[in-house]
């Protein structure tokens, strides 16, 4: 539990030091916001629509790539960590699902799913 | 000849205790003491590293760089601090208020956060907690939340944008990452910043120098400098999930950037470089700290290096030199290391997974060739591609597919 | 009983946690749910460091706030439904009594089972280890640490099929083999 | 050290805003959230009985582990199919997806 003690204070006082000068910022400079100082920027052109645009899937089929290779990775670490201690069988079973892995990235490179459009 | 952070910490424990503290309590003044010099320092550093980065690209593109305020304009960042506290912060109409303002916090935070794990010299290390290596990696991620939060409450379509690109770039670049990370983990047999930097007695980077190129790449990455900075790729998508904000708020992110630059430099030191490790630091564990700076700080020059020389690349180069070069690397290096170095423990004695240089000697020359192994395999299968690419561009009608 | 910082600790994340739920539950704001959940999580990693979890507190981290909640906004972008036209709540009453229930039937249980209750032993100190062991023993986990390999490439094999648009869907009727 | 029966009435309650969440949200995104909460509750649930009843075993961190990996496999599928029906009906509501409930 020491250990931790020292990360929540860590982050405490690591929220802490941006946020005083924002807040220093917010006191003593000015505050003189007017339409068309606190209008979106958009180089010069007003804006029109929605904020919200239709975004494209691409997006989604990247992020959802990294969630599976970061849920297999943190499979991994403890297999890493045990290593030293492991037989050459046990090695060989976190080689298999390894390749399971890398079978995953085949196929998306494959279906040319993660080329960007 | 004791360390001179233990001396300190021996001292302020006996003053504390003196003082009627005990327990938690002693424990919670301390951490609290630890903390304010860790940000305390990381701050000032970030004035100097600023100045720093600043002078190297100036000098790269021939110019001067700062040179009016202090000493070779030393001061010129505290300059540009006091002026931009005095700047209004703007909050565009239709902004979300407490997420705009609550995202350069996090950013900032979270950069913060890393370096309670790194050690300055084999005592001075915020704490050496048990998950060091992953600790390092959930912190990170936790960045992503803050470019989303201030893409979305800016109410802007460009900083929509920027932040959506950002993120899928930074996603993308965590993948070879922490794949990366797993190596001095499996290497060492522990997940413990300190026992990864004691076990190097041959550094990681002469041992898996590939793993190293590819860990600081996908980190540079990860910082969004050039020749990755497309989330604010001013021609395309004007300055990224950061255009609506203005004064300290900007400020803030600003220093996020740097101190993130500075830190990614670091931990390659540490997981790669040996960290403090060095001549005579046995005798003189302080001296950690000395070789523990100049690592980072020629890491850092790299990156400021590769910063001020490299052009931007496009996004989709981007994304495909992440998937189809980085992560199959990573995969095929991860793979051959493991298969390589279990069967050369099983065949030859005084292979050594632990101890003095001499002693791993044998096993980083095994793990040295199964790098060149596989930097040749991906050299000759990028020469491979390039070529086919080539005849497809020259003669079109013949292309296989 | 003595109330410790420990406790403090406890009631901040239990508040994340709770609170972040009843956000994400109430919030008609889809990107204000997908952030309440965020914090939600958040508290969970820090309720299992008070555990004596660490390995799970960051797993938590890494794929829930690093990856989950992210895949979650970008849905919400994707299907532009940040303010979302929702009908009002049918049979709101209903449904809150009913999750009253449970919520009085399982806190009968855990008050009358195990009220109380304090760790039995310490944790190990090489408990990570232990995992990274029985994961690929043949007597212990190997079979799902395979299969939960197969399940995660089938889930992404599943999910881009599903959501990609450009995809061609009738593989016979366009020539199969695509080798690119 | 705090008691047992403090973590599982956090999981019960965090269980119950879940299931609360599934039942009245009618937005498909927002039930997956909710369910997103419910695994968690379960989740906090595993972790706690194996730090009280049985800590030398590591099969309640296990099992917490395997859930992590289906929460993801869940999520990611799910999600698929929310974009596959907004894209096939502009519209992610639960009650109007009834082509197939008679």
């Amino acid at each position: 539990m020491k250990d931790w003690t020292f990360i929540v204070i860590l982050s405490i006082v690591a929220m802490a030091t941006p946020l005083a000068p924002i807040l220093i910022g917010r006191l003593i400079g000015p505050r003189k916001g007017n339409e068309l100082k606190n209008a979106t920027y958009e180089c010069g052109v007003e804006t029109r629509g929605d904020t919200w645009v239709q975004f494209k899937v691409q997006y989604y089929i990247f992020a959802l790539v990294f969630l599976v290779f970061d849920v297999e990775v943190v499979f991994l670490y403890p297999w890493a960590v045990a290593y030293n201690r492991l037989p050459l069988f046990g090695v060989l079973a976190g080689v298999v699902f390894v390749i399971t892995l890398a079978e995953a990235l085949i196929y998306t490179i494959r279906k040319d799913a993660l080329r960007w459009i | 000849m004791p360390d001179l952070f233990t001396v300190i910490d021996d001292w302020l424990v006996s003053l504390l205790t003196g003082w009627g503290a005990s327990g938690l309590i002693l424990d919670i003044i301390l951490s609290l003491i630890g903390s304010l010099v860790v940000v305390g320092y990381l701050l000032t550093l970030a004035l100097f590293i600023i100045w720093f980065e600043r002078k190297v690209v100036a000098r790269i593109q021939d110019r001067i760089g700062p040179n009016r305020v202090g000493p070779w304009g030393l001061f010129q960042n505290v300059a540009d601090v006091l002026k931009l506290m005095t700047k209004e912060i703007v909050i565009p109409s239709g902004a979300d208020l407490i997420p705009f303002l609550l995202a350069p916090v996090i950013a900032t935070a979270t950069v913060l956060m890393l370096w309670a794990v790194l050690p300055f010299t084999r005592n001075a290390i915020g704490t050496d907690v048990s998950i060091g290596v992953l600790y390092l990696a959930a912190v990170s991620s936790l960045g992503f939340m803050s470019i989303l939060m201030a893409g979305w409450s800016s109410n802007n379509k460009y900083a929509l944008l920027g932040a959506f690109r950002a993120v899928a770039m930074l996603v993308s670049y965590e993948v070879p990452l922490i794949l990366m990370l797993l190596i001095p983990v499996l290497l060492t047999g522990s997940m413990r910043i300190n026992a990864i930097v004691e076990a190097q007695s041959i550094w990681y980077v002469f041992s898996m120098p590939l793993a190293a190129l590819i860990f600081y790449i996908a980190n540079h990455a990860e910082v969004a400098r050039s020749p990755f900075d497309l989330l604010e790729a001013e021609s395309e998508i004007v300055a990224g999930y950061h255009i609506e904000y203005s004064g300290m708020a900007f400020a803030t992110f600003y220093l996020a950037e740097f101190l993130h630059a500075f830190t990614i430099s670091a931990l390659t030191a540490t997981l790669f470089l040996g960290g403090w490790r060095g001549p005579f630091v046995d005798q003189v564990p302080t001296l950690g700290i000395v070789y523990f700076f100049i690592k980072s700080f020629a890491v850092y020059f790299v990156n400021v290096w590769a910063r001020g020389t490299l052009p931007r690349l496009r996004i989709d180069q981007i994304m495909d030199f992440c998937w189809k070069l980085l992560v199959p690397v990573s995969l095929l290096l991860l793979v051959l290391t493991v298969i390589a170095d279990k069967t050369a423990l099983q065949f030859f004695s005084g292979y050594s997974v632990g101890g003095t240089a001499i002693e791993m000697l044998p096993r980083s020359a095994v793990l040295f060739g199964v790098n060149l192994l596989v930097a040749g395999i991906a050299v000759v299968s990028l020469a491979q591609q390039g070529r086919r690419d080539r005849e497809a561009d020259l003669y079109p009608e013949t292309a296989v597919d | 009983m003595s109330l410790t910082p420990l406790h403090a600790i406890f009631a901040l994340m239990s508040l994340f946690t709770v609170g972040g739920a009843v956000g994400v539950v109430l919030n008609r704001n889809l990107i204000y749910a997908a952030m309440y959940l965020v914090l939600s999580l958040f508290g969970i990693a820090g309720l299992f460091i008070l555990l004596e979890a660490p390995f799970l507190a960051a797993v938590q981290i890494l794929v829930y706030v690093g990856a989950i909640s992210v895949l979650i906004t970008i849905t919400v972008m994707v299907t532009r439904c940040v303010f979302c036209k929702e009908p009002p709540p049918r049979q709101l009453t209903l449904v809150a009594v009913m999750a009253a229930l449970v919520m009085v039937t399982l806190g009968f249980v855990i008050m009358t089972r195990f009220g109380g209750l304090t760790p039995a032993a310490d944790v190990p100190a090489d408990s990570i280890e232990q995992l990274g062991v029985a994961f690929v023993n043949p007597q212990a986990y190997l079979v799902p640490f395979e299969v939960a390999s197969i399940l995660l490439l089938g889930a992404l094999i599943g999910a881009i099929f599903i959501a990609r648009d450009d995809l061609p869907r009738d593989e016979e009727a366009v020539g199969g083999d695509d080798h690119a | 050290m705090i008691p047992l029966h403090w973590f599982l009435l956090v999981a019960a309650g965090m269980f119950c805003l879940g299931l609360f969440g599934v039942l009245i949200r009618r937005n498909v995104v927002a039930i997956l959230m909710s369910i997103e909460l419910m695994l968690n509750a379960v989740n906090l649930n595993l972790v706690a009985f194996w730090r009280y009843l049985a800590p030398e075993h590591i099969n309640g961190q296990m099992f917490a582990v395997f859930v992590f990996a289906v929460a993801a496999a869940e999520v990611s599928v799910g999600l698929a199919l929310i974009i596959s029906i907004y894209r096939n009906r502009d519209d992610v509501n639960a009650g109007d997806l009834n082509l197939l409930k008679w």
